[in-house]
């Protein structure tokens, strides 16, 4: 070793003599070849954007701020650290491919959630049914429109179903190259729903649906809030076993939260468990985030069809709305349809803000969290079927 | 835009509303029971439930009361 | 794919179709083929009743919950959630046939608790170790009565024991096909021991002994408290290597407590930690609890024999309560000899409320924590004796 | 019954609770040595244990709030 | 199995029956024989030694208890707790070969982190380059005079850098074979810092250097709070990808805590996550202090060579802080070069104390915490250099 | 002592040291840039950052202090 040598062993390790990939000569289309080239330095923009969109924006932040910058990290040259015996390649491998983070995270969800409302008012759990048609409106759309493959159509359908980790649960079982622009679609469009369903909203209203004023829920007992997530996964072992994992995790979750036994353990489930989880969920969701992976016109037709899945689950929740409420004894505003398709609780306190203004007095927040948190096992078990049928 | 890729996107769009739409409405009916079931219990064994469970922590935060009195009393005699 | 085909995929994918399992032709006893055929279904039941045992009866809630539901999620069909690649299945190989969950507990176990009263009057550590004659005797009876084998028997004998963590470890080496089981049986009569206990105190001892006041504790000074830990470990290392990682853990655990200087350590292991392994140690038990390992005769006799260990541990630590009265110069009540099967703090607590029932001036709590933390000590030091011996 | 399996849990029986008594037994002589020793220890070296490390944070604790307050004049100066 | 075979068991699988090894004849060193024989007890005593200094003198107790008790623990005779299938072992493994502990500690630290002094004086930056000298000087030593190999002087050096985990991270990966004594020299001479840096600082300074006082700080805004994490990764990923995995880390957890829309995040990597963490790091750490590794003389040299790094790194701050007073307008005191060595905030608590010595109004610590943030980033960028050159 | 180490040794160091120097002089540079990028920032929008952010949250628990009123009104007449 002499001053040069290592001078030069040095410079080859810097990130400098790195970005640019050399020309690749069995690449023919130049714009390929441009990616092929300028994949990680471009990639890096898209990172700090993500975070940008994340801290400034306040898009979700609890997962994209992690995803981006584990996005940044993995496009870092020489340093691999997304590889296999790179720091999130091993964090994504234990966690994700094996499909325990999203789990866990929905253990967590389970302890959070208060299904009280949805027990106070059964039949709004329709509303978080027909929601679900963004689900298998945009694979089918991605299936015949954008020429995805089955499972990764079903993969960029969940997208529709709002709810982060069901969606990555999905897509690392069914299409894991599209792990990061699903990942970063789900949870950008979870953030914008204050921005996307308002519009829809309206548009499928008539000014007289969005004044309905609803009767008062029922008080839900204890008993009834502890059987609820036995009721629920019964329902699913016996119909669907392959949504257990996922509406498993869900319930037991809040079967601790509810059964007031195990409080220790439902606290840990609302808090650090689900921190630490997000923080890695998060960093390896960011480990997919590689250039030739989202850097494809594939992302883009991803996105795409991720604002559409929104936007049909916010249809098809307030059209089945207005349905339910020409046949209901009990008036129902159309308005809490859109909060099926779940994105807890952001959807709800969305119908809930547009109900006000038409009508100041019409709070319909608790209502709306019936078809909002039948929409999060809605989705699981649309989940399962894209599970059983696609795989 | 295929036939056969067209049949097997609604081939999976009919399946899955349709087995989200009959878990959902199984689960409404569920629902319908479990309340009327709960309800029937909650009026046999009333607070049979929550009294108990709440008089047990209670008396054993008692008696751990009691406790902590007796051994702060031997600790005052130390 | 069509949609006929598409829904036989869907009907052979749940459950009502894989619930009761073809007849094997080569089972010929009628009633194994009826557990063969059924024992899913019976399983769900039982994990129900064992749900019900931990939320309506309060049975050691925060360990039987999660068991019971890993019980529930691990005999869905179709799903295989405790299979190799299922999220249990998982949990399980990772945290518990590698012993690392048991012994995270322990550590926490080792930070709650205060040896203190041990310290303080040094010679209740024998009852501490007579009551330990209850996993001997159950392991007498299961290998000569009950056609055990050695290493089965030793696991369970160790519920005699009267500790979780313990159990699940000795198990874990010894005869993991009894895992469930004996997790079962070992949480439940921990959380009876407060109805298992009272009539075997009553039957051995007079009333004259029952109302038998000790003198009190002397204080125990810090130094003490954060070299016994020590001291304990030391003698471990030199006797009887193959319990140091039981004891280690406890100590290490216990070390943390009473040194002073790594408060943050302890309170995490105290909470969090504890916490997250116990709601993950707690499913991935509960995969264990298969129908063709749990419905058998051997569970039967193993929950007599459960029950049978804990009524041997607290006669034989009442008896030698009786003979240490006899020959000490200082009177000691043979109640708290009860004490000394562990299960922490229960039996301590019982021993105190029998006490209070002939005397109500005879608080004997701080009295039966000597035995009762010396209990813990004294089935690790078994537990390494049945790693060695019966392995 | 077996006689080779009685023998067997028998001698587990016996060399167990002698091991788990003598264990303990050993475990009692220690401690007595222990609180000797460090009851005598306690004597030479009284409370030089406790002051030092309670000062020490204290300390520790009082040239903080003297950090505390210089910074707030800075600050103050801005 | 009668019982005179099962005594012999027993007996051979005491630690009495194993402490001493038998004579191997193929070694003819007399000394090396006796450490041969005598290494798992000395080594017992050794860590009782450390668990002395952890508790007693509070030698960075957060760390040196775990790794003290994990050194006890792995020297136990038989239990073979450190080995592939024991429980330190399997921890060591997942956690430290891989590399994932130090990383994520590295979050915690970077989570607690305020680089606001420095951004408010960016040039005593250099400062915490200057001390960096520490790594390289002592790295010549060991491979020049103390006859290291280049991977192993690497490790060595990086004491030098007074950071725990980039220690750790890059002894696992350059040379894991000494770790266990790196480690220790690492935590124990951090812990020194207050004895060992003030003599050298007065000898290098004079008095009216040491009062000199510095115009106080300016305001930094949020905004530059969190645009400089992205900076300082910007410019790693620029020059020196191999040590992005430790600055990726610190600046994630910086970035987290500074932004102020993950919270959660931020409080659980500064509390749950680095205490678990640190209790797993530290006691598998211990696992590589085993008598063959430890007792030889290159922990001797290890430990001279440690503290030469802390001496050169504070003598060459110290130095450079007095050259930087010559230049800069603004004067400068040369105290706080001192603190370039990391140590967080230990050395800037020294170079606060000497400084108030000898001025009484002179408080440098905010001053100090400038270099003091910068030897954090020093010494990941040295880190990198070190795998980038000596592997 | 081996020249050839001596040789390794002197350029680990003068390499090292000059990375790391190198590192935090351009450090220093970039810290200048941001933050007068930051400080134009901050003039051309200054608090802009601070007040939507803060009053987002502020307008939410506005909000949801009005639905907590609604539910608690809504529950006095259960
Ligand atoms: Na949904
Ligand atoms: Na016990
Ligand atoms: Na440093």
């Amino acid at each position: 070793m002499n001053i040069q040598d290592s001078l030069i062993t040095l410079w080859n390790s810097t990130g400098i003599a790195n970005f640019i990939q050399p020309v690749d000569p069995s690449i023919t289309s130049p714009f390929e070849q441009f990616l092929h080239q300028f994949g990680s330095p471009i990639m890096l923009l898209v990172c700090l954007f993500l975070l940008w969109l994340g801290i400034k924006k306040q898009f979700e932040p609890l997962l994209l701020v992690p995803i981006a910058f584990g996005g940044f990290l993995s496009n870092i040259p020489v340093a691999d650290i997304a590889g296999p015996n790179g720091f999130l390649g091993i964090i994504y491998e234990a966690g994700i491919h094996k499909g325990l983070f999203p789990l866990i995270i929905f253990m967590g969800v389970g302890a959070m959630t208060d299904f009280g409302p949805l027990i106070a008012n059964p039949k709004t759990a329709l509303l978080g049914g027909a929601a679900q048609f963004g689900i298998f409106g945009a694979l089918l759309l991605a299936l015949c429109v954008f020429g995805f493959t089955l499972p990764q159509a079903g993969a960029i359908g969940i997208i529709g179903g709002a709810d982060g980790p069901t969606s990555i649960y999905v897509t690392s079982k069914l299409a894991p190259e599209l792990l990061g622009a699903i990942a970063v679609a789900a949870y950008s469009y979870m953030a914008l729903v204050p921005v996307i369903q308002p519009p829809i909203m309206k548009l499928l209203t008539t000014k007289k649906e969005r004044v309905i004023e609803m009767e008062q829920l029922r008080a839900v007992s204890k008993r009834e809030k502890i059987v609820f997530p036995l009721v629920v996964l019964t329902l699913c072992v016996i119909f669907l076993p392959d949504a257990c994992p996922l509406i498993g995790a869900l319930t037991f979750g809040n079967l601790c939260k509810e059964c007031g036994v195990v409080e220790r353990l439902s606290d840990t489930m609302q808090n650090a468990l689900i921190n630490i989880v997000t923080i890695f969920l998060g960093l390896s969701v960011g480990s997919k985030l590689s250039a030739d992976q989202f850097l494809t016109t594939q992302t883009l037709f991803i996105l795409i069809l991720g604002i559409l899945a929104f936007s049909f689950a916010t249809a098809a929740g307030v059209i089945f709305g207005k349905i339910m409420n020409k046949f209901s004894k009990t008036p129902i505003n159309p308005l809490i349809g859109a909060a099926g398709v779940s994105a807890v609780p952001m959807a709800a306190r969305v119908a809930n803000k547009v109900g006000l203004e038409y009508n100041p007095n019409n709070y319909l927040l608790m209502h709306a969290m019936g078809p909002n948190v039948a929409g999060v096992i809605g989705s699981g078990v649309a989940a399962g079927v894209l599970l059983a049928l696609c795989n | 835009m295929n036939l056969e890729l067209l049949e097997q996107g609604l081939i999976a769009m009919f399946i899955g509303m349709g087995v989200v739409l009959a878990f959902l409405v199984i689960l409404i009916g569920a629902m319908g029971v479990m309340s009327n079931v709960v309800g029937y219990l909650n009026k046999i064994f009333p607070e049979v439930v929550a009294v108990p469970t709440k008089s047990k922590p209670s008396s054993a935060a008692k008696q751990d009361e009691q406790i902590a009195i007796a051994i702060a009393a031997v600790m005052a005699r130390v």
